[in-house]
């Protein structure tokens, strides 16, 4: 049985006035990260979207993806589950086990067959199937299994868009991200460690209200969120721009709010919205709080060199490798000097005396 | 490649040591040693710049001495020194440059590219490219005595005149005395002034002197020419002639080249040092007159400046004597605007004035030297190297102004003032009366 | 009929279980725990700055978001005798107990309740007699009956609309339901208040960790610098968050008093069935947290460390988490290697492991149960198997006398009229879950007080510099970093190197919980607890569900890897 | 390679092997150089080798000549460029937290507004130096590329490095990664350039003054 | 232990002068942007809307520009899908509008530039319904009437 009416519909069985509609619009779109300008497109999209069936799919995962789902406040999750979408399949949420959720799945993709939207969190061991399975089938198989009728799939969180902390060397058990298994679907990265609340749903109802994919950058992350870094929008630029840095983690400049550049923030490189919607509920972000930016929602940002190691310092150990080259270069110096010495001391051994004769005749 | 290219790059080889090694490898390419240079400066010519001067050795240097020119002399990238090259450095290295030494003043990164074209030089007579005229005084110096040809007689005759105008002894050969007078065969010719000059200083001072039959000429052609055998030779027979006197001291003569092949070059080209001092004539009157054994009556009444020849002072180190002599002298001296350690060179150094070929350009770069007096106002232009003392004469006649300024050697203007003591107070007699 | 049950995935937990259960007619003989997914978090951590573990290990779990980042924070101070501000760890512990109630809310409500609660009979409820029985609970504002209403109503639009989503294909009209409608709709009711009410709280972690899940900390205090100097502040830890830390606090408690605990007393009074069975193996082990002073000052705990053993509440032994004979695992049934033989027990400094899975290739039906069929461990404590979690902690407390736990206990006993007995069972196991929450959100407010006491002494630091450059280290240097997490007792132990981590061993809660039999054949505690459980239809297998979820397993945690021969394992890095 | 890849690359391997082929190459350069030896001279020196040596390392800092215009340009720009690259280098708050990582200290930055002021003057005395020796006779006649390809090098992480400060539309992680690579490709290119001048300049001037020095004169 | 309710008598020693307060600097562009909207309103009548959740704020910062604009004459209440609050500011044709769920936590904060807010205007849908309603109403009640008299 599937649910045929739209987003519109349903909220007006709920009896919600247009004006209620109207201001759902307005919170999606700046959700969204759209101009106001484009609330009444939204509007228009929105009268016509409908349900969607959403098959969550989780791999090498820790769940906080899931648990950040549940921080979002725009659209709430109980919105979403209610007006916006239909989560067929979701480990952590539903409330059918073993075989029974199993069915879920599988009920879900035929009736669904081409239009369903998968949801992947956690990255996919290529190392041995055995590594993760699920009802005795392997991530690997049931990714493709249940990609191929997909519409779309969104790849939530930095494992699932790239690989992420499994994919940290020496990646132990050959972890890859969606992207490298599956090449034949649009895939939307939603990165993040875990990715902000509401980018997650705000992707979600980007795709429910519009049914394509947002304008993605050459990662596969939406630009309207991930178009800018971190420090481009960070509240603590100003102090950046002026050199004034935390030194540790409770000095005055700590203290102050200065910029937490030397406490290895990689805010400068890191591309996500934190700065500006900030976390959960716009309470407050990483800086914010003290902490410098770890680059979470980046590619490999666990191996970029360190969380406290400041973004100019070389992550290079230097001490033995100074004293190894410069012994090297010792060596090879010495030697060619050696060669040099006595070439020259062969030049002077085979000087022939210059005499007036030869300057005569020449 | 011909046995003579082949002998100057080895020559080269043996020439490069670590001091060139470490120019070459700093050179940034600046040109600032270009401004230094009064070749380029009054030619603007980009060729004469210093450095540029020593491209073919540079070449070498790379091709021979460094990793990345081995390798590429091995896999045949790199371009060899031809004589073509030679031929067209051989006016660069010998015509256009003085040796001077003021482009190793001003290179921002060290380099003493006078030491260099020294070196330069080396190879490149070893190669068979010498300018005529050094090449024709070099085998005067050899074969004579003298790159001039003056030989013993023309010195007896000076020596002769010189006891008639002073009424004293000019000691010659005389075993034991203290100092070893040279001079050089410009002063024996033509400013011979100066015999009677020492004579009488060294006489009132009380100084023990001699000269030396063989080896009165102080000068040194090999050097000139850039050839440290023939140099020796020619530094070999000071030596002996100062060994055999027993002198403690050899005096080098107002004659800049002359100091620097004896007092800095010559024990490493006898490859020993020397049993006895090597001291410039204005080192040892600035100790008379420190020791106030030199005196002088009255002062010069014109203004007075001093030309620093390049080898006595910048590349000889006697900065302070001769300022300390013309102080002592005059009462308006006055010096020139780059002066001591940045003077000018009167054009001729470093074998330029042996060398007819290099006459046009080096009377053009004497353009430097007229600038610099311009405007001064002196009558008197005093000098302490006979060389320079020619250059400026024949200079300032070529621009007309021999009729303004007078060139004056130290020593002589330092005797035309000499105080001479009441000997009859003294009852002494003079070092030079004959025993 | 002897057949084996697969439960596989079990839903609404975190992480990846597989329970086997081999069936004697409708009654389980033996259960088998699995966890099915494995990462080598610890293999990734080695060579690494022990300051970044945290953040390595609090990625072994997004759902007790903290409780790894800390544990792996305390071992790195363990480890170089590393002393913190009073009020990094009064702020420590704030977020500590956050995590608490936040996360045994989220337990009841969305991971456990849809056990007992049967939404599809909801939609007879009326909400008239629904806002009666929700008064009669509690003074809980949000219970009148246009309330009720609107969620029946919305409830109803849902359910006709045929998209069922997470509800579909559950086991609704199954007989072991047995709440009235009434009750079912205020759990419904409450499973959606609970999920608005945790977005709230969590803001807690995101004032002083700067978000949620996954907040910051740093190895040597907290990162969250103090900012008082106007109302606004340079940081979010300023006089506007810190009075919002306080309505957090508020809220926290209001919840749990008024809607949390009545909720569970009024659930259980109709499943008393469940005070008798569901109970494992009757060992209880705590390690202790929530220091009132010091990490190095156990008696400041309020949770305090002990092992419990056969049920017997008056003695309580020791744990000593550094001697080699007392805490160590055993891979005898787990995919894993040991140097010296799968049958030798470990202990974490020297934990030494090879990953080799054994199982079947996948697609799979059944685990080969008498090899390895799991990619956890097993944990013992002197051999033997323990429990952990809500019910070894309330024990523990009971047994040492606290005060409030006593009195909470014996109330809930006396509320639901059940004897002491009850307490060992999955009822017990849930209700104690309920019963410490209360305990540790009233002990916040005291944290809260000390912590502006401390401000208001003038005292804001909260980060101590003196170890933060490595080279003021030891060359080796070992620690034990050890919390009481939601799920239970949780200890890092690191070895640290020249400056990088040597070894990293996590035994996590889940590990003791879910681990599969050891050497000796001993089950864990999910074995044993299923032992003996009576399946209505083996089709609809909630009763296990029941049990599985009254641990609230958390399997990426318990999943570990250290493996010192990691550098020979396949390396895939695409991209 | 991904920008990361790229980022992480440069800020690890990529450093590592610059260093080394800096030292390695400097090293190897100075001995090379030194160990061809020369000869003491045995003229009874006036003055002493080690303090003129010494001196003129210093001194040759500042210049006595009086130069042409065409010196004097150099001698202007060139200073402001030195001045202005090693502010740079040494007081970018960033570049001090590299040198931190390198040595393990580091000392007090300056203000960012002066270092962009510095790097504007630096970045401006380098085009002048490009358009001098491109249009100057003497240095056109001494340059070959490697001239070019110094002045490039030496221009490049300039440019980038404040670009990266100024933020001029460039996604930062490929700048900065760019920026870095610049500083590398400048510190491989110095053992086998003109740029060994950096330390050889000071063995020249050592040398410079020790053979003026026996002669008693300061060069 | 007092409560904390007077937090803000914390006596805390203050260490930082006024000049380094962290600031992005928002409020200043916010106002020029504001200015031009206004006159692009008085001169063509175009609106214009500024959500304040697309632009980074240090903490306290939405509270300051807020301050600034000032409170107007005119405020109201929506209550649909939790309670909005619409405001004009101390500058006339400036509106502020927060709109809150029903957990009432801000799910939207605008500027809007414009004579009145168009979440003000009844909606032609809203008032279709409406006159549904109200011919509903009326026939029940005409029905009932002449029910009554047959």
């Amino acid at each position: 049985m599937k649910d045929t009416r739209t987003v519109g519909e349903i909220l007006s069985s709920q009896g919600i006035s247009r004006r209620g509609f109207l201001k759902f619009c307005a919170a999606t779109a700046s959700m969204m990260a759209m101009p106001p300008s484009m609330v009444p497109a939204v509007a228009q999209a929105l009268s016509n979207a409908r349900r969607p069936s959403v098959i969550w799919l989780s791999f090498q995962e820790c769940t906080g993806c899931t648990e950040s789902l549940t921080r979002s406040h725009s659209p709430t999750l109980e919105g979403l589950l209610f007006d916006s979408i239909s989560l067929d399949y979701h480990h952590t949420l539903q409330v059918a086990a073993g075989s029974a959720a199993e069915e879920a799945r599988e009920h879900a993709m035929q009736e669904n067959d081409g239009s369903y939207l998968v949801v992947v969190d956690g990255s996919i061991p290529l190392g041995n199937p055995g590594y993760s399975t699920i009802a005795g089938i392997s991530n690997v198989d049931m990714l493709k299994e249940t990609a191929a009728g997909a519409a779309a799939i969104v790849a939530v969180g930095t494992c699932a868009a790239f690989g992420g902390i499994p994919h940290a060397n020496p990646n132990p058990t050959g972890a890859v991200a969606v992207s490298d298994i599956i090449k034949d679907k649009p895939i939307i990265n939603v990165s993040g460690c875990p990715p902000i609340p509401i980018v997650i749903t705000g992707v979600l109802a980007h795709y429910l209200t519009f049914g394509k994919v947002p304008e993605l950058d050459d990662l596969g992350r939406p630009t309207a969120f991930f178009g800018q870094t971190i420090h481009d929008r960070c509240y603590r630029r100003p102090f950046y721009d002026k050199g004034l840095f935390a030194e540790t983690f409770d000095d005055e400049g700590a203290q102050q709010g200065w910029c937490l550049y030397k406490l290895g923030c990689k805010g400068p490189v890191t591309y996500n919205a934190c700065a500006v919607s900030k976390w959960n509920s716009g309470t407050s972000f990483p800086i914010q709080s003290g902490h410098g930016c770890f680059g979470c929602s980046e590619p490999d940002f666990w191996d970029s060199g360190g969380f406290y190691r400041p973004l100019s310092a070389t992550t290079a150990d230097v001490g033995t490798l100074a004293g190894v080259a410069a012994l090297a270069g010792a060596a090879a110096g010495a030697a060619i000097g050696r060669m040099n010495r006595s070439h020259r001391a062969r030049a002077q051994a085979r000087h022939e005396k210059l005499t007036i004769d030869d300057i005569e005749e020449s | 490649m011909s046995t003579s290219l082949e002998r100057g790059i080895r020559t080269w080889v043996a020439q490069i040591d670590a001091p060139i090694a470490s120019f070459f490898t700093s050179c940034v390419h600046c040109g600032i040693c270009a401004d230094a240079c009064l070749f380029f400066t009054e030619t603007g010519d980009p060729k004469y710049t210093p450095i540029h001067k020593l491209e073919p050795m540079r070449r070498v240097w790379q091709q021979e001495y460094t990793f990345w020119g081995r390798l590429a002399k091995r896999l045949g990238f790199s371009k060899p020194v031809t004589e073509d090259e030679l031929k067209e450095w051989e006016p660069l290295v010998y015509d256009s440059c003085t040796l001077c030494g003021r482009c190793s003043m001003v290179c921002p990164v060290g380099n003493d590219i006078t030491y260099m074209i020294r070196k330069m030089r080396e190879g490149m007579v070893a190669a068979g490219y010498a300018p005529e005229g050094l090449k024709a005084a070099t085998s005067r110096s050899i074969r004579i005595g003298s790159p001039m040809g003056v030989r013993l007689p023309a010195l007896q005759a000076q020596i002769k005149a010189a006891e008639a105008e002073t009424g004293l002894t000019v000691p010659l050969d005389q075993e034991g005395a203290d100092y070893l007078m040279l001079l050089s065969s410009a002063e024996i010719m033509q400013f011979s002034e100066i015999i009677s000059a020492v004579t009488r200083i060294f006489d009132e001072a009380k100084v023990s002197w001699t000269l030396a039959s063989k080896a009165f000429e102080a000068t040194n052609s090999g050097m000139q020419i850039g050839s440290s055998d023939l140099a020796a030779q020619l530094v070999q027979r000071i030596v002996d002639a100062a060994e055999a006197l027993k002198v403690k001291y050899v005096i080098s003569p107002e004659c800049g080249h002359a100091y620097t092949a004896l007092r800095w070059e010559g024990p490493n080209l006898v490859g020993r040092a020397y049993p006895f001092k090597v001291i410039h004539i204005l080192e040892l009157l600035d100790e008379l007159r420190a020791e106030g054994r030199l005196k002088t009556d009255g002062f010069e009444d014109q203004r007075v400046t001093f030309h620093d020849p390049c080898q006595i002072v910048r590349r000889g180190g006697i900065v302070e004597p001769p300022r300390n002599l013309l102080n002592m002298v005059a009462k308006d001296f006055v010096e020139m605007e780059e002066h001591g350690i940045m003077n000018w060179c009167c054009g001729g150094g470093g074998g330029v004035s042996a060398n007819e070929r290099a006459d046009p350009i080096r009377r053009k770069a004497f353009d430097r030297k007229k600038h610099q007096l311009e405007g001064m106002g002196v009558a008197k232009l005093v000098t302490a190297c006979s060389n320079c003392r020619n250059m400026l004469e024949e200079g300032l006649e070529d621009n007309h102004l021999d009729e303004d300024i007078e060139v004056v050697g130290l020593a002589e203007m330092l005797a035309e003032h000499l105080a001479v003591s009441n000997r009859a107070d003294t009852g002494e007699s003079t070092s030079t009366a004959k025993e | 009929m002897n057949e084996r049950i697969v439960v596989d995935p079990i839903t609404r937990i975190e992480g990846h279980l597989r329970i086997e259960a081999q069936m004697d007619g409708d009654k389980i003989a033996q259960a088998y725990s699995s966890g099915t997914m494995v990462r080598g978090i610890e293999i990734i951590l080695r060579g690494r700055d022990p300051r970044e573990a945290w953040a390595f290990a609090q990625r072994i779990c997004g759902v007790c978001t903290l409780v790894h980042g800390l544990a792996s924070v305390r071992a790195v101070e363990n480890a170089l005798n590393y002393e913190i501000p009073p009020n990094a760890q009064l702020i420590r512990n704030l977020m500590i107990g956050a995590q608490y109630v936040h996360d045994h809310v989220m337990h009841f409500y969305h991971l456990h309740a849809l056990d007992w609660v049967d939404v599809v009979s909801a939609l007879d409820a009326d909400p008239k007699a629904t806002s009666d029985l929700a008064q009669s609970l509690s003074s809980y504002p949000k219970s009148s009956p246009g309330y009720f209403s609107d969620m029946k109503k919305k409830l109803k639009g849902f359910v006709e609309s045929g998209q069922l989503g997470i509800f579909a294909n559950a086991y609704w009209g199954h007989p072991a339901y047995k709440l009235p409608p009434e009750a079912n709709l205020m759990a419904v009711a409450h499973y959606l208040e609970a999920l608005a009410w945790q977005r709230d709280v969590v803001q807690l972690h995101t004032i002083f960790g700067g978000k949620n899940p996954h907040p910051n900390f740093v190895v040597g205090g907290m990162p969250s610098a103090l900012s008082l100097e106007s109302g606004e502040g340079a940081t979010a830890v300023n006089i506007t968050g810190l009075q919002k830390v306080k309505n957090i606090i508020d809220h926290m408690r209001t919840f749990v008093d008024q809607v949390y605990v009545p909720d569970t007393l009024a659930v259980a009074g109709f499943y008393k069935d469940w005070g008798a069975q569901g109970e494992g193996v009757g060992n209880f082990l705590t390690y202790g947290d929530m220091p009132a002073t010091s990490m190095n000052d156990p008696s400041s705990y309020l949770i305090p460390a002990g092992v419990i053993l056969n049920r017997d509440l008056s003695t309580v032994h020791e744990v000593d988490m550094n001697a080699a004979d007392e805490i160590q695992e055993y891979v005898t049934h787990s995919w894993y290697d040991y140097e010296n033989g799968k049958q030798t027990g470990l202990h974490p400094y020297d934990g030494e492991t090879e990953l080799n899975y054994t199982g079947p290739e996948p697609p799979f039906k059944q685990l080969d149960v008498n090899q390895g069929y799991s990619w956890l461990k097993s944990p013992r404590w002197k051999g033997k198997s323990m429990e952990v979690g809500p019910l070894a902690r309330v024990l523990m407390l009971y047994a040492t006398g606290h005060e409030q736990t006593r009195e909470l206990v014996n109330m809930t006993l006396k509320t639901l009229d059940v004897p002491v007995e009850a307490l060992f069972s999955t009822l017990g196991r849930t209700a104690a879950r309920t019963l410490e929450t209360k305990v540790i959100a009233d002990a916040m407010q005291g944290w809260y007080d000390q912590l502006i006491a401390n401000i208001r002494a003038g005292d804001t630091r909260t980060f101590n510099e003196a170890l933060w450059d490595p080279s003021t280290w030891p060359r080796n240097a070992r620690g034990v970093g050890f919390m009481e997490a939601p799920r239970g007792g949780l200890a890092h132990w690191i070895v640290i190197e020249n400056e990088k981590i040597a070894n990293y061993q996590a035994v996590v809660p889940s590990t003791w919980n879910a681990g599969p039999r050891d050497a000796e054949g001993q089950p864990g505690p999910y074995e044993a607890a299923l032992a003996g459980h009576r399946l209505h239809d083996p089709k609809q297998p909630l009763e296990i569900l029941r049990t599985i979820h009254s641990f609230d397993p958390c399997i990426a945690c318990a999943v570990h890897v250290s493996d010192p021969d990691g550098e020979e394992l396949v390396q895939v890095k695409v991209r | 390679m991904t920008e990361t890849e790229f980022l992480n690359w440069v800020r690890g391997p990529g450093m590592q092997i610059a260093l080394a082929v800096f030292i390695v190459g400097m090293v190897y350069r100075v001995l090379e150089n030194y160990l061809i030896g020369r000869k003491q001279s045995l003229a009874e020196p006036r003055g002493s080798e080690w303090t003129h040596g010494v001196g003129t390392m210093w001194r040759r800092s500042f210049t006595r000549a009086k130069l042409t215009t065409r010196g004097y340009v150099t001698l202007v720009a060139g200073y402001i460029f030195h001045i202005a690259f090693l502010v740079t280098l040494f007081f970018l708050a960033q570049h001090v937290e590299m040198f931190r990582s390198l040595l393990g200290f580091g000392w007090p930055a300056l203000p960012p507004l002066l270092i962009t002021i510095t790097a504007v003057l630096g970045i401006a005395a380098l085009l002048a130096l490009l358009a001098h020796r491109l249009t100057d006779p003497v240095k056109r006649m001494l340059s070959d590329y490697q001239d070019y390809l110094t002045w490039f090098l030496t221009f490049f992480p300039l440019i980038t490095g404040f670009l990266l400060i100024n933020r001029v539309g460039i996604p930062y992680k490929t700048l900065l990664a760019t920026h870095i690579l610049s500083f590398e490709l400048l510190l491989i290119a110095i053992p086998f350039t003109k740029l060994s001048h950096i330390i050889t300049t000071f063995i020249s001037r050592w040398y410079n003054g020790a053979i003026a020095g026996v002669k008693g004169v300061q060069s | 232990m007092s409560t904390p309710d007077g937090l803000h008598d914390i006596a805390i020693e203050t260490h930082s002068d006024a000049g380094a307060y962290p600031a992005t600097g928002n409020d200043l562009p916010i106002l020029h942007e504001i200015r031009h909207a206004l006159q692009r309103l008085a001169q063509s009548g175009e609106k214009t809307v500024i959500d304040l959740q697309a632009i980074p704020m240090a903490p306290g910062e939405e509270e300051r520009i807020l301050q600034l604009l000032g409170r107007g004459e005119v405020s109201a209440t929506i209550d649909a899908l939790g309670p909005s609050e619409v405001r004009e500011t101390a500058f006339a044709g400036v509106w502020t509008v927060y709109h809150r769920n029903t957990n009432n936590e801000v799910v939207g904060k605008f500027i809007e530039i414009t004579h009145c807010p168009d979440l003000l205007h009844s909606q032609p849908e809203d008032i279709a319904t409406g006159m549904a309603q109200i011919r509903e109403t009326l026939a029940e009640l005409e029905s009932k009437q002449s029910g009554d008299q047959a």
